[in-house]
């Protein structure tokens, strides 16, 4: 049994850690506009969604175009990336201004901007939606085949007890790219003024003013940068699996949610953290539960396995993986 | 108060259509709405002679059955609506024709396969199409047989077809003494299949098997042939669709499926309706197209046999629902139909597909009757 | 104009002019409702008399007694004359259904601040509790009894879930209780997905919910030998389970224990500085908020006949707390108001709205391409909605008011209870 | 007789010692008082007395009995209740409500009965009611029984922490800064109401304050810490004159006006 | 029509309201260049909101603020602050998870030059040692009247030309008091203008150029700080 599961250890590695760090960017989108406004941006997930959507338009566009056959393709992949990157990022400060800002003014309760939000939601995917039957009469949308030369990392013959694994250019791409993008957003919250600006702004907003701070502002670049991240990893998501449809983003917003909570939710590498984690746990799950079981469970208990750990990791550490307890002042 | 008034006096009788017109099956869905609609229009004539009006009162189910069982409440409380075409999914079906078994609301599926839908044996509940027990076999069968398949790693998508079918399936290949080496579930939606899958690759079979639909099934070939899996895919009528091949693109290449469906481009009558529906439409027909043709076809055909049977009166909902049921060698353009006691399709086939190359449709490889 | 204002003021002013506007609505929209049977404009402006009703300024007692009486005859009565009388008893069913869930909930979200994103598992508790024993399910893994029960067995059943889901609302708090704010959203969540995961997978090793093929023929109840099958009697148990509910959620609002959750609400540490045990208090209201769900959900699958784990999904619990939130959080009318509106919208509305729009296109001949069809607009209409309602209703469509006490009676009553107590120290001497 | 006594306590936090080593022992019906700088550890004194925190060591005893250990809700229910110094009111409900809120542990209504309309317990609610008002009539807050509770002005909430802790009953009432945010007239009225409490209420009071001229009229006792030490106790005269409490705490004029 | 005013600081009839309810009604008063003036009322009589509705956390329905000519009361709470209007909020308000080092750096959030805030940074400790000491702790673990002392020094970090203190000796002990109007006059002689509301009425006074009496919501008295301590009605009302 052991053998068993040792011997896919490397693939599920490597499977875990691409879905991992897809979970850790959206994730960060999530925790950034928690950390700021104390809402869960239940639309995030929608935001990435409608990233990869249009990462897929940019790229159809530059194909009728000819770019794509012309172009190398990593050039391509910048163009799509950043493009799409800057529309969501707008997008998600649009969101802002239409959903979350007018809740603030009027200084409603904190919940009411869940229901904003899931409005949002529903407008988004259906939108999407519409644009994507509209233009392919399906709205399961494939993507050109990028970066899919495939790799055998050949491990079986220097350690016999694994076995080999495979992956495939995307993965280096998408590990690369998040690692960068993980790096730069690590950098600019804990080394710049803004990210003081976000942390103050997030514990009290009417004091935070009162030290010259521009609380929208600060609000509307957070919600620009974690919608852009979110909108990248769309289109890495897009490159990774080949196929988008509109609701792609709930069923990962729910991860990658949970993600973030797992670490610690507002702290920006707890997100990272977390994510990877539950990437990995959930391919790992996947790969070995019916072993471990002896076939009473299966894969589909994945995301009970999953659930089961964040339970007991919140159970012990209240404040998720990276988050500080709070000890309140009395 | 009935809607009397149709055009030029006629009485209106309205048939209702539930399929998914929104969500990830919808071209089948459609395809099953509209073959209906050209099965009315054909038919309207008849009717008309006898001072009737048919008319289709057509529903989105969103692949949903929260939605059927919605909707059905809707049909079932339209007096006009004597019954109904549809579900695309047993999942939906099953838990709507309880509504409509309570109303005595007959409906004819074309397309639901799983064996509860008839196995509760509801009067009003009736399909064209073969069940899971004959299409999850059929495939062992020639999976074991044909293909020498001797072991086979099974993944479904825990929904109410998708399970069903794959379950069939295992058991009969077992019983042809393959070796089952996993079985395994996946989570609708979702687009990663790796951690199932390497376990899949890992144990090295002779092919696996895939019960549920192409959103999910697409990627899972796709994906099985990244992590360096070249021997045969198959799966169920939930693959029979040219969604599969876009997802799956060149990857497709060595799957093989059966299906419920027949290939209406085979006979001559299959190819009039396609270029009738074309024409009607502007589109091409997908493999529901024709059943939904018949499945309206059989309705109509009770319909026609209850009001004879009435004095040229509107029917009741139960004359129409036992008419339904008596009806016998009624020749559509894609399938025979004689209905069983339970409401199944004597003719009912099971076809075999074999994608050689990246195209829709793929290729017929067998012909399986009961 | 000011006399207008002034005219209508004299009416507000007045009870009996008040009630007998009322009367005439009703009148006219009962009238409405039967003339034009098949109209859901008619059906819902007759529904809108109960809102009516709520801001009329009467009696409490008396427009509880009007309330009851429009939705449990009139109403019923009006609409058996339509067509459409299921379908309406369809969507009263409903809204019964999930006005005592949402009422739970607020239970839990609105009273004692607990966000729980999981709440629709409760629902289905109780819902698969009625289905395995109605249905010849049990008999697969049960090693006693005759399977399915008879339909007589609904009625104690209802207790039996109410209790089952009680348990599990208990189960969830303990782990939960020691994680707050949205961590306990997340964890709730997370348990929400488990039960149903697990109800879709526990077919084998042994087979208790039938897995992802669902529950099918269930048994209906059975009411003194009447066999209830159809939804306009459907509707009276919800709506008697409703009644219910909101005599419960009434009395514990003002109560000690509803007082205690709110105290554990604004201020943890000052409530149990006062004597709140947590623990406790926060058990009972997810006890106590998961009931209803439970007692709920046996008549849902009595109604479906059919359950499975599709009907219980995470996009099922935010539905429920979408209409806590809409409604107005801790409120217990606009709760209800939310429920309603959130139903109705999602099974009446809406259909009608994209029918209508479909019907237009056909009859002017506007072809709309496939991919806009109206039918597929009900979740943009439907988010577009709720961003108008959050945006102008931002405290909810009844914001929560706390009960005002009457200061001056207060003040009598003290004042007598001072001369009291000052008799019996004097020894009550004089008089 | 003593009813509270408190054995070398000591808190840390991480490596900071917020107090160490302090006895302390308080007469039954006494006004105590506890003073000291800054950040020398009073709050802190307090919140291991109502269980918010652990000590690090040490004993505190109410009536003999043990109270280390306990819950917060035990505590209170044996009989220590408390205001906080970052007040703490329940800010969505009723000022009324504030105060019943207090009175949680003497009720005896359980759900069960409220569910069933018990007369008992509908007399017990209503009585409640009526002692609330007389306890917000006595804090001064007659007017603002339907206000909610966080729409109050600063002192009026400090008045009502007040009430909500006596609402409990308690046998001891510890009191975090009572006054701050109160001008001296208010302080006055203030310092009545303690001593009123003391006598009506039959209630051991220990209170922290700045305000030096409430402190001394009022203390019977009064206890200096400083860096977490006790570095004095006494009398207020000997305390007023002690050149420790007088270079740490008070400095030069701190009593003079008044 | 251009407000014109010849003060530092000029508040014309602001009407101020929490939703339905007024708090301030009317109330109308000046400071000057150079000045401390102080603003003492009883419990609730609107203070408070004084503060708010200058430093823009409460937005006047009706009136106008004129800070060094220019119209205010319209401007956003962070437009009002760059202005140089600083305000040591009731309740001390520190931000609860930020250390004592980046309160104060934020503080100064509008300053560039790492040295301006360095220098700044030092100053605020010799004021107040304590906080050097615990640089790197949480600011909501503080004890109140640390946290008192960090809402001062962060307000001094700005550097304002108009520092608007709300009770500032509230919780802090006798010593730290003196102290703290001893910063305050220190200050002022550095040509910080300031306003200044206190519950110690007696100490406000004394250190005040002027002051005035608000009463719910309403100005109903103003003077020099001599004359206001003279004035039986405020001796009778707020000095004991
Ligand atoms: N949770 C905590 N974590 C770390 N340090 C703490 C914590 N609580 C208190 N402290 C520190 O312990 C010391 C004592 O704090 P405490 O609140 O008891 O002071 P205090 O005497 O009440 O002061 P004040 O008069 O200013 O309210 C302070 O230096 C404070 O910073
Ligand atoms: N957030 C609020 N919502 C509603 N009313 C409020 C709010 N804040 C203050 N008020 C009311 O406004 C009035 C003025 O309050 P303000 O806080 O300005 O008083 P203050 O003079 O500062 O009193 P204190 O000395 O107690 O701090 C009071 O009657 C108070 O009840
Ligand atoms: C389209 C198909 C996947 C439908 C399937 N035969 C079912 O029964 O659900
Ligand atoms: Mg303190
Ligand atoms: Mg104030």
């Amino acid at each position: 049994m052991l053998a068993h599961i040792i011997q896919n250890l490397p693939q599920v590695l490597i499977d875990g850690l691409t879905l991992g760090v897809v979970y850790a960017v959206v994730a960060i989108g999530y925790t950034m506009v928690y950390g700021i406004l104390e809402l869960i941006n239940f639309a995030h997930g929608d935001v990435f969604m409608t990233g990869a959507f249009m990462g897929a338009i940019v790229l159809f566009l530059l194909m009728g175009m000819g770019f794509l056959a012309a172009l190398p393709a990593i050039l391509v992949f910048i163009i799509v990336i950043v493009i799409a990157a800057i529309a969501t990022g707008l997008l998600g400060v649009g969101i802002e201004r239409v959903a979350y800002r007018p809740l603030r003014k009027k200084n409603a309760p904190k919940l009411i901007a869940l229901i904003t939000s899931i409005g949002i939601s529903f407008v988004l995917e259906d939108l999407v939606r519409f644009i994507a039957e509209l233009k392919t009469g399906n709205y399961i949308v494939t993507a050109p085949p990028m970066f899919n030369h495939k790799f055998t990392l050949n491990l079986h013959s220097a350690l016999p007890f694994f076995n080999n694994a495979t992956f495939q250019s995307s993965f280096l791409l998408v590990l690369i790219v998040t690692i960068i993008m993980l790096i730069a957003l690590d950098l600019f919250v804990n080394k710049t003024k803004w990210g003081m600006a976000m942390r103050a702004v997030a514990q009290d907003r009417d004091t935070a003013s009162l030290m010259t701070i521009n609380v929208n502002r600060v609000i509307s670049v957070t919600f620009f940068i974690g919608s852009a991240l979110g909108g990248a990893t769309g289109v890495l998501f897009m490159i990774q699996y080949g196929t988008i449809d509109p609701y792609i983003g709930f069923v990962l917003g729910i991860k990658a949610f949970t993600a973030a909570v797992l670490g610690g939710i507002g702290n920006i590498r707890g997100a990272m953290f977390g994510g990877v984690m539950l990437g990995l746990l959930e391919m790992f799950a996947a790969s070995n539960l019916s072993i471990i079981t002896h076939g009473a469970m299966g894969a589909e208990y994945k995301d009970v396995f999953a659930f089961i750990i964040l339970i007991l990791v919140l159970i012990f550490k209240p404040e998720g993986l990276f988050g500080k307890a709070v000890v309140e002042k009395v | 108060s009935p809607k009397s008034g149709g055009s030029n006096g006629k009485t209106v009788i309205e048939i209702g259509s539930q399929s998914p017109l929104s969500g990830g099956s919808a071209t089948l869905g459609d395809a099953i709405r509209l073959g209906a609609k050209l099965a009315i229009e054909d038919r309207q004539k008849e009717f008309e002679k006898k001072g009737f009006q048919i008319k289709l009162k057509d529903l989105d189910d969103q692949g949903d059955p929260k939605k059927g069982v919605a909707n059905a409440q809707i049909l079932a409380s339209d007096k006009d609506v004597l019954a109904v075409v549809g579900h695309l999914n047993s999942g939906v079906a099953i838990p709507s024709s309880e509504v409509y078994n309570k109303n005595n609301l007959a409906m004819v599926s074309p397309a639901t396969t799983a064996t509860v839908v008839t196995d509760r044996k509801l009067p009003t509940v009736n399909r064209i199409c073969a069940r899971d027990d004959f299409q999850g076999p059929a495939g062992a069968n020639f999976a074991v047989k044909t293909l020498k398949a001797k072991k086979i790693f099974v993944i479904q998508d825990k929904t109410a077809y998708g399970s069903g079918l794959a379950e069939q399936f295992r058991d009969q290949a077992k019983k042809l003494g393959a070796e089952i080496v996993g079985y395994e579930g996946i989570t609708v939606g979702e687009k990663d299949f790796n951690g199932v899958l390497s376990q899949a690759v890992a144990k090295k079979p002779d092919l696996i098997y895939f019960g549920g639909v192409y959103a999910e099934g697409g990627l899972i070939i796709k994906q099985a042939r990244q992590k360096g899996f070249d021997g045969p895919i198959m799966g169920g009528d939930g693959l029979d669709s040219s969604s599969t091949v876009q997802i799956a693109g060149d990857s497709v290449k060595g799957v093989y499926l059966t299906s419920v469906a027949g290939d209406v481009s085979k006979t001559e009558k299959g190819q009039a309706f396609a270029k009738k529906y074309k024409k009607e439409f502007g589109k091409n027909v997908e493999s529901y197209s024709a059943y939904g043709y018949d499945a309206a076809g059989v309705i109509l055909e009770g319909l026609m046999k209850a009001i004879d049977g009435n004095d040229d009166k509107k029917p009741t909902r139960e004359q129409v629902t036992k008419a339904i049921r008596s009806v016998q060698n009624y020749d559509g353009v894609t399938t025979k139909v004689s209905l069983d006691d339970k409401g199944d399709n004597k003719y009912a086939k099971v076809y075999i597909y074999n994608f050689a190359e990246a195209k829709y449709p793929p290729v017929q490889k067998a012909e399986i009757s009961q | 104009m000011t006399s207008l204002s002034a005219f209508f003021e004299k009416i507000a002013q007045s009870k009996k002019n008040q009630s007998i506007l009322f009367l005439a609505y009703v009148i006219v929209t009962g009238a409405g409702l039967f003339l034009l049977p098949d109209s859901t404009i008619a059906f819902l402006l007759l529904l809108f008399s109960i809102l009516i009703l709520y801001y009329l300024n009467l009696n409490l007692r008396a427009k509880w007694v009007t309330g009851i009486v429009i939705l449990a005859v009139v109403v019923p009565f009006i609409a058996s004359f339509s067509d459409s009388y299921q379908t309406y008893m369809e969507v009263g069913t409903l809204v019964g259904i999930y006005c005592a869930m949402a009422l739970g909930l607020n239970i839990v979200v609105g009273f004692a601040g607990l966000l729980d994103l999981g709440f629709i598992a409760f629902f289905a508790v109780g819902a698969y509790t009625y289905a395995i024993f109605a249905s010849d399910q049990a008999s697969k893994f049960m090693p006693f009894g005759h399977y399915p029960l008879s339909g007589g067995a609904f009625w104690i059943f209802i207790f039996i879930a109410a209790i089952v889901a009680a348990i599990f609302g208990i189960l969830l708090g303990v782990p939960v209780l020691r994680v707050r704010g949205d961590y306990l959203a997340i964890v709730t969540l997370g348990f929400g997905e488990i039960i149903r995961i697990l109800l879709n997978n526990m077919d084998h090793p042994i087979n208790i919910t039938n897995g992802s093929m669902g529950i099918a023929s269930i048994a209906p109840p059975n009411f003194f030998g009447i066999s209830i099958g159809s939804s306009n009697q459907f509707y009276y148990i919800a709506f008697a389970i409703f009644l219910l509910v909101i005599y419960v959620v009434r009395k514990l609002e003002y109560s000690k224990l509803g007082r205690a959750w709110k105290a554990v609400r604004d201020n943890e540490i000052a409530a149990q500085s006062m004597g709140i045990p947590l623990v406790k208090t926060k058990l009972a209201a997810f006890a106590i908020g998961a009931s209803f769900s439970g007692m709920m959900g046996v008549v849902f699958a009595a109604k479906q006949m059919f359950v499975d784990a599709t009907s219980f999904t995470y996009l099922e619990s935010t539905m429920v707390l979408v209409m806590v939130i809409l409604g107005g959080m801790g409120s217990v009318p606009g709760v209800i108001l939310g429920a309603a509106v959130v139903i109705i919208l999602r099974t009446q509305v809406l259909t009608n709205i994209s029918n209508w729009l479909s019907a237009m296109s056909s009859n002017y001949g506007i072809s709309i391409p496939p991919a806009l069809s109206p039918e597929k607009m009900q979740l943009l209409i439907f988010g577009i909605l709720l961003i108008v309602f959050a945006l102008y209703r931002t405290q909810g469509l009844i914001p929560h008011k706390n009960r005002k006490v009457d200061v001056a009676a207060l003040k009598k009553e003290s004042e007598q209870a001072a001369l009291k107590r000052e008799k019996t120290a004097s020894g009550g001497a004089d008089s | 007789m003593n009813i509270l006594e408190v054995k070398h306590l000591t808190k840390e936090f991480g490596g900071l010692t917020a107090t160490s080593d302090i006895n302390m022992t308080v007469e039954k019906n006494a006004i105590t008082a506890v003073i000291g700088p800054n950040g020398a550890g009073k709050t802190t004194f307090f919140n291991m007395i109502t269980a918010v925190y652990q000590p690090t060591s040490g004993d505190i005893l109410l009536n003999g009995k043990s109270l280390v250990g306990l819950k917060p809700h035990q505590v209170s229910q044996f009989g220590i209740t408390r205001t906080f110094q970052n007040i703490r009111l329940f800010e969505n409900m009723t000022v009324l409500e504030n105060v019943l809120v207090g009175m949680h542990q003497n009720l005896k209504s359980h759900w069960i009965g409220t569910l069933l309309q018990l007369p008992h317990i509908r007399k017990i609610e209503e009585d409640a009611r009526v002692t609330a008002y007389d306890i917000l009539n006595y804090v001064g807050l007659e007017n603002y029984v339907n206000e909610n509770a966080g729409n109050l002005a600063y002192g009026a909430q400090r008045r009502l922490e007040i009430g909500r802790a006596i609402a409990a009953k308690p046998k001891v009432l510890l009191l975090d800064e009572p006054a701050a945010g109160m001008n001296p007239k208010e302080t006055e009225r203030l310092t009545n109401l303690i001593h009123d409490m003391r006598t009506k209420l039959d209630v051991t009071i220990i209170l922290i304050e700045h305000d030096m001229n409430l402190v001394m009229k009022i203390s019977d006792s009064i206890y200096v810490l400083d860096h977490g030490e006790l570095i004095a106790s006494g009398k207020p005269n000997e305390i007023r004159n002690n050149k420790k409490v007088i270079e740490a705490y008070l400095g030069k004029g701190a009593v003079s006006n008044g | 029509m251009a407000e014109v005013s010849n003060h530092f600081l000029e508040v014309k009839k602001i009407d101020s309201f929490y939703s339905q309810i007024q708090a301030l009604e009317g109330v109308d008063l000046y400071i000057d260049k150079g000045e401390i003036v102080t603003l003492i009322g009883s419990n609730g009589a609107g203070k408070s909101t004084t503060l708010k509705s200058i430093s823009g956390q409460v937005r006047p329905k009706n009136g106008s603020i004129i800070f060094d000519g220019q119209e205010i009361s319209k401007f956003q709470a962070h437009k009002t602050a760059l202005l140089g209007i600083a305000q040591v909020p009731e309740g001390r308000r520190i931000f609860p998870r930020l250390t004592v080092r980046e309160n104060l750096q934020i503080g100064a959030f509008s300053v560039k030059d790492k040295h301006v805030i360095a220098e700044r940074m030092e100053r605020v400790f010799n004021y107040f040692p304590r906080l050097k000491e615990r640089l790197n702790q949480k600011g909501g673990t503080m004890s109140g009247g640390e946290q008192q002392m960090l809402a001062i020094g962060r307000a001094l970090m700005m550097k304002p030309k108009l520092l608007m203190l709300d009770e500032p000796s509230m919780g802090l002990a006798p010593i730290i008091v003196e102290q703290i109007f001893d910063i305050i006059k220190e200050m002022n002689e550095e040509g910080m203008t300031i306003l200044l509301v206190e519950q110690n009425a007696y100490q406000a006074l004394q250190i005040a150029d002027r002051g005035y009496v608000i009463q719910t919501g309403q100005i109903v008295l103003d003077g020099n700080g001599d004359e206001l301590m003279k004035n039986e009605q405020v001796r009778a009302a707020y000095l004991a």
